[in-house]
């Protein structure tokens, strides 16, 4: 089947939502493509907050919180789009609230704000209440809100469709083609302009905040046209997911006042980070916690956590700002926050790389300007690159309403200007030789054991702490799991809902965002954010202030080609100098 | 109805907190559009960890023993609402489902699909008609006045006003416990009502007349017999029949 | 303003007060009915012992003009309140509109009738 | 079957119940009313009531209007009132005291027409 709107959004998590209201009030047709259903996106689950220099509780203006989003990112963070950034979040959070986010609020009736990990006053001397939350279920509000804002708007929703792949011809986007899971059949989509925002891909490691759906399609399939894929190397792993199971217990907990202790019930981090403690940077602080895990004062039975302690809190702050959180230590770990230490562990969470964009979202094809027309990103799943290398607490949410909305805007001015290009002349082949491809291989491999050795293996070896001969050891097990791959067992005959199909297709997507990711940290020789080496254990600013490109090499399979980008130092107005990263 | 058994050894479950081991049978509602005409039972025996959630152990079903089955899931705790199923005989999220929470060692876990909509395969069943009664209810901020270059200001007691009803995630796990909705799909719903009142209780709404009257019917909240299977069904603890005499209070004191 | 299209039958009531005036009415003649039912079950069933419902028994009570009105309340108060409950089920159970149409046809024309045969028998004596 | 717990049993009782004594109110109706037919046709009626079937169904009928009774305040006070929700638990238990309790003695005074004639 065929459809055809002028503007196509991939993804209803926050920034396909804010792109599609926004590129719907730019008068062209739009319609959104999703694997879930909206209000199933894993925006949902983010739960800590949306940082905006509104400055409800202490003085606070953009240039602070500019400079902390650099400095976050360890001066890889491009300055253009961190000072876009700080600018635009102040008035996108206000025009959530007028869409009706339900905001927790201050005592006069204001956005509440709280402390967040790295987000300071006066360039970094002391933390700054800069998190608006409701809550701690910030994602879940924004993410109901801008469904519901849609739902007013009357987007068009295609649900329970899976996009396969993305037609570009000639450096121009030309539609998608999506899986419709309900009857298994194949739906072309014409489009002047696409927007992705799939999201992430943290399920290639094993323990993960993220959902089972977060596998990188998107990305996958751009890299798979020979397309780079930016900063893959730069990956998050938060510091405090429920020991075992990986579920994020929200850094607001250390804004409310939690205290990370170790096995003695020392507060380690006044070791790490003396001036900001517990609040230091997410890859700070995960560092310091394997550290102790390391030196051996972990807590739990395989001694492989820490534990966070609120039972210095008052009751009302523990159920009533943090319940959410509570109400997971409850029930997966039995445990009661108000009395009980909390046993957590880092866990894979956030992607700072994907499908490089400029400002107003316009995919890049390499690192000199090139550009695919009609094609933009925002979300995780692209990379402005305003996380640099390790993203601050709830910048990203900020990401996504701010440059899902410029991509919304822009994708729309885009349209209203050019005609329907042509299609491909066969423009599902690629699709079906996929399907083809996955039905018809051998099928003696089971696909949930190379998936489950792909995540042990990522988590292992291109975790937290890398280096040199792990990394290689890992380009040598996906290249096997990858062989394997190919001859997958697909369960599943079954033409409608099947779910099988899609999960081994995604299992292949998860792959090759682990082989790009593995290869940009193999190459990248400092360590710099969320990227540390063992090998190379300080930071090189004069070989590596640049962003990785990885691209897929289409003529030797398995093999990642590296190309660069520059970094942009300057903001438009303002510009931070890099200097060494201390809290 | 057809019984079927299964064997599943040699797999290990899903890593957890190191808990006890147990020896459980699964026991799944299966149905095939394209090979069944009815629904049929199939057992799988099986080694879980006490703190293993439900999802985990259907997933291992899937993964390691029958690739067809389906189901929807996502986010694995409970924020996504995916994966309400009929488990044990009461509604609930798979994935916030702790295994020892609902079966001894030796047992059996019961896994049906959640009732009142259409089931298309497995465990999976159609959410159209749930989304539109949800889309009914107009569930969406109307003030026409012009906004403030700020935000608009709202006081802490009106904002936790919307601190329940703003807590639904549309798992559906209450409509579908509605011996209401079970029989009568005209019914707009448990979550359509709290749905409803997240908007009527919004200090900053302007709507609240129109919302009062698509509750103010038959398909609306008198529909409600105030039977708490919703209430006891809700993952996120709302407490929905309150919820709903909120409204139906709401409704009579503004026609009165 | 209701947009789903499986509304049909909500968008043509919302602009009645019919149900919630309905729902009112229940929960007012409940409370009216729990005096006058149990006040004649305790009458009939403890007062009057055994050998109550004779021919003569029951002719002779009625004969008293407050009784006769007590029993007619009852009788409507009842029947109002019962047949308005039953509506509320075949709503429910019965699901097309034609079988709901001659369902509620039917059930209502016996309750009128035995309306009728009541309030005629109470006020022939 | 649903493992509902109190406030779905609550809700299938009282709605049983209700449709009983509607079914009961009109036989009642109809068979109290046909002294307008004569005391023969009258008697002749209540004759068949001394079928064991019907005496037992008496002391249910019986019951039954105390649970509707007593479990249709239950719900007046959970509609009209903030804190009923809360108790509605407690409230059914107190209904199902009450009713157990008529229904038993129902069946005691009704005992000895239930163990033959008048
Ligand atoms: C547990 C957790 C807590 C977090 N807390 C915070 C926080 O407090 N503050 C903060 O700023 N950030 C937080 N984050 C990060 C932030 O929530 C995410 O980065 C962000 O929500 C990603 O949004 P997105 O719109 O890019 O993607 P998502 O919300 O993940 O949505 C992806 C969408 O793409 C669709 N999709 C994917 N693949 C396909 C395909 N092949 N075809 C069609 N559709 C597809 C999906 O259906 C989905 O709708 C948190 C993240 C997690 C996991
Ligand atoms: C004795 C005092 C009575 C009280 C306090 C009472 C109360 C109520 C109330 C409050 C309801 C509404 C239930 C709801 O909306 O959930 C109701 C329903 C009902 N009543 Fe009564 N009632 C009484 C007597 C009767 C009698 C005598 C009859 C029969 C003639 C009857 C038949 C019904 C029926 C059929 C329903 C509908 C049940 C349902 O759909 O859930 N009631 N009653
Ligand atoms: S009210 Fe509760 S049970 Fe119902 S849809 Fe919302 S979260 Fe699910
Ligand atoms: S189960 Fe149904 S009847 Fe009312 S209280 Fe809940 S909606
Ligand atoms: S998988 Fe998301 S709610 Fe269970």
């Amino acid at each position: 089947m065929q459809h055809r709107y002028d503007v196509l959004v991939i993804g209803a998590g926050g920034a396909g939502l804010m792109a599609a209201l926004y590129a719907a009030k730019g008068n062209v047709s739009v319609a959104c493509i999703s694997k879930l259903y909206p209000t199933r996106s894993h925006t949902g689950a983010a739960q800590g907050g949306i940082g905006a220099a509104l400055g409800n509780v202490a003085e606070d203006h953009w240039e602070w919180h500019m400079f902390d989003t650099v400095k976050g990112g360890d001066y890889l963070t491009d300055q253009d789009a961190a000072e876009v950034f700080a600018k635009d979040i102040i008035d996108a959070v206000y025009e959530l609230e007028h869409m009706g986010l339900p905001f927790s609020r201050t005592p006069e009736g204001r956005i509440a704000q709280r402390k967040f990990g790295g987000h300071t006053r006066e360039f970094g001397k002391a933390a700054v209440e800069r998190s608006c939350y409701a809550k701690d279920r910030t994602g879940h509000m924004i993410l109901q809100t801008l469904y519901q804002q849609n739902v007013k708007e009357g987007t068009k929703f295609f649900n329970e469709f899976h996009v396969t792949d993305l037609l570009i011809e000639d450096g121009r986007c030309r539609g998608v083609v999506a899986y419709e899971l309900s009857t298994g059949e194949i739906h072309t989509f014409h489009a002047k302009a696409v927007i992705l925002a799939a999201g992430g891909y943290g399920r290639i490691f094993k323990i993960t905040s993220n959902a089972l759906t977060l596998t990188g399609d998107l990305m996958s399939i751009y890299y798979r046209k020979g397309l780079p894929l930016e900063d893959m190397e730069f990956y998050q792993f938060h510091p405090t997911g429920l020991a075992k199971l990986g579920i994020l217990v929200t850094e607001g907990i250390r804004g409310e006042g939690g205290i990370l202790r170790n096995d003695s019930g020392e507060r380690f981090m006044e070791r790490y980070a003396p001036t900001i403690k517990d609040l230091a940077p997410r890859d700070i602080v995960s560092r310091s916690i394997i550290s102790e895990i390391r030196e051996g004062r972990g807590v739990g039975r395989d001694k492989d956590a820490v534990n966070i302690d609120l039972t210095h809190l008052p009751r009302e702050v523990i159920e009533g700002k943090l319940a959410e959180i509570t109400d997971l230590a409850r029930t997966y770990l039995g445990m009661d926050p108000v009395k009980d230490l909390v046993p957590v562990q880092p866990t894979a969470h956030y992607a700072m790389g994907g499908i490089p964009t400029d400002l107003n979202g316009l995919c890049l094809s390499d690192g000199n300007g090139g550009s695919i027309e009609g094609l933009y990103a925002a979300g995780e799943q692209a990379c402005v690159s305003l996380h640099g290398a390790n993203r601050l607490g709830t910048n990203s949410l900020g990401d996504l309403v701010v440059f899902g909305r410029r991509a919304g805007i822009y994708a729309a001015q885009y349209a209203r200007q050019v005609e329907f290009p042509d299609l491909p002349d066969d423009p599902q082949s690629g699709t079906k030789d996929m399907f083809d491809g996955l039905r018809n291989g051998s099928g003696k491999e089971n696909p949930a054991l190379i998936r489950k050795e792909m995540q042990e293996s990522m988590m292992n070896n291109v975790g937290i702490f890398r280096n040199g001969p792990d990394m290689e050891r890992q380009v040598e097990i996906l290249k096997e799991l990858k062989s394997r791959y190919q001859n997958v067992n697909v369960g599943d005959p079954s033409l409608r809902y099947n779910s099988e199909l899609i999960e081994v297709m995604e299992l292949g997507f998860m792959l090759d965002c682990a082989e790009a990711m593995t290869a940009s940290a193999l190459n990248r020789t400092e360590s710099r954010g969320a990227h540390d080496r063992a090998d190379y254990h300080t930071r090189d600013d004069i070989n590596w202030l640049k962003h990785t490109m990885a691209y897929k090499d289409l003529d030797r399979p398995g093999n990642v080609l590296i190309g660069y980008k520059d970094v942009a130092l300057k903001g438009f107005t303002r510009a931070f100098e890099p200097k060494a990263r201390v809290y | 109805m057809t019984q079927t058994q299964h064997e599943l050894t040699g797999i290990p479950a899903a890593a957890q907190q190191g808990l006890a081991m147990m020896h459980i049978k699964v026991k799944i509602l299966r149905f095939d559009p394209e090979k069944d005409r009815k629904a049929h039972w199939e057992t799988y025996t099986m080694d879980a960890q006490a703190g293993d959630r439900v999802l985990d152990v259907i997933n291992e079903v899937k993964w390691y023993h029958d690739q067809s089955l389906t189901f929807r899931r996502s986010c694995m705790h409970g924020i996504c609402g995916s994966d309400a199923m009929l488990i044990n005989g009461r509604n609930r999220l798979a994935c916030k489902t702790l295994v020892r929470d609902v079966v001894k060692d030796g047992g059996t876990i019961t896994v049906e699909p959640i009732r009142g909509l259409k089931v298309e395969k497995d465990l999976l069943v159609d959410m159209e008609p749930f989304f539109d009664s949800y889309k009914a209810i107009m569930p969406y901020f109307i003030n026409e006045s012009p906004a403030p270059a700020a935000e608009r200001i709202q006081s802490e007691e009106e904002a936790e006003r919307m601190a329940q009803s703003s807590n639904c995630i549309l798992c559906a796990c209450c409509t579908t416990s509605c011996p209401i909705f079970w029989v009568n799909g005209s019914y707009l719903g448990p979550a359509s009502i709290v749905q409803a009142h997240r908007f009527i209780f919004d200090s900053r709404d302007q709507a609240t007349q129109q919302r009062l009257n698509i509750m103010n019917q038959n398909t609306g909240v008198w529909r409600c017999r105030t039977a708490y299977n919703c209430t006891e069904a809700c993952p996120r603890d709302i407490p929905i029949t309150q919820l709903i005499e909120e409204v139906k209070r709401a409704v009579m004191y503004q026609q009165s | 303003m209701i947009r789903a299209r499986t509304f049909i039958d909500a968008k043509q009531q919302s602009h009645s007060n019919a149900e919630l005036n309905w729902w009112i009415f229940m929960r007012i003649s409940g409370l009216i009915l729990v005096f006058l039912v149990l006040g004649h079950i305790y009458m009939t069933f403890i007062q009057v012992s055994e050998s109550d419902a004779t021919f003569t028994a029951v002719v002779g009570k009625l004969a008293n003009p407050a009784w006769k009105f007590y029993d007619w309340l009852i009788l409507a108060l009842a029947l109002m309140h019962g047949t308005n409950g039953a509506r509320y089920s075949i709503e429910d159970y019965i699901r097309t509109r034609p079988n709901r149409a001659w369902v509620k046809g039917v059930f209502y024309t016996v309750v009128a009738l035995v309306f009728a045969f009541g309030t005629i028998g109470l006020f022939s004596i | 079957m649903y493992k509902g717990r109190e406030g779905q049993w609550a809700f299938l009782l009282h709605r049983l119940s209700g449709i009983a004594i509607l079914a009961y109110l009109l036989i009642h109706v109809f068979s109290i009313g046909s002294f307008i037919f004569g005391e023969r046709f009258y008697m002749a009626i209540h004759e068949t009531y001394d079928w064991p079937i019907f005496r037992i169904g008496l002391v249910f009928i019986t019951a039954g209007v105390v649970y509707h009774a007593f479990n249709g305040l239950r719900i007046i006070v959970m509609d009209f009132t903030g804190a009923g929700v809360a108790y509605q638990r407690q409230m059914w238990y107190a209904v199902m005291a009450l009713t157990v309790i008529s229904g038993l003695y129902a069946a005691w005074t009704l005992l000895p027409r239930l163990l033959g004639g008048y």
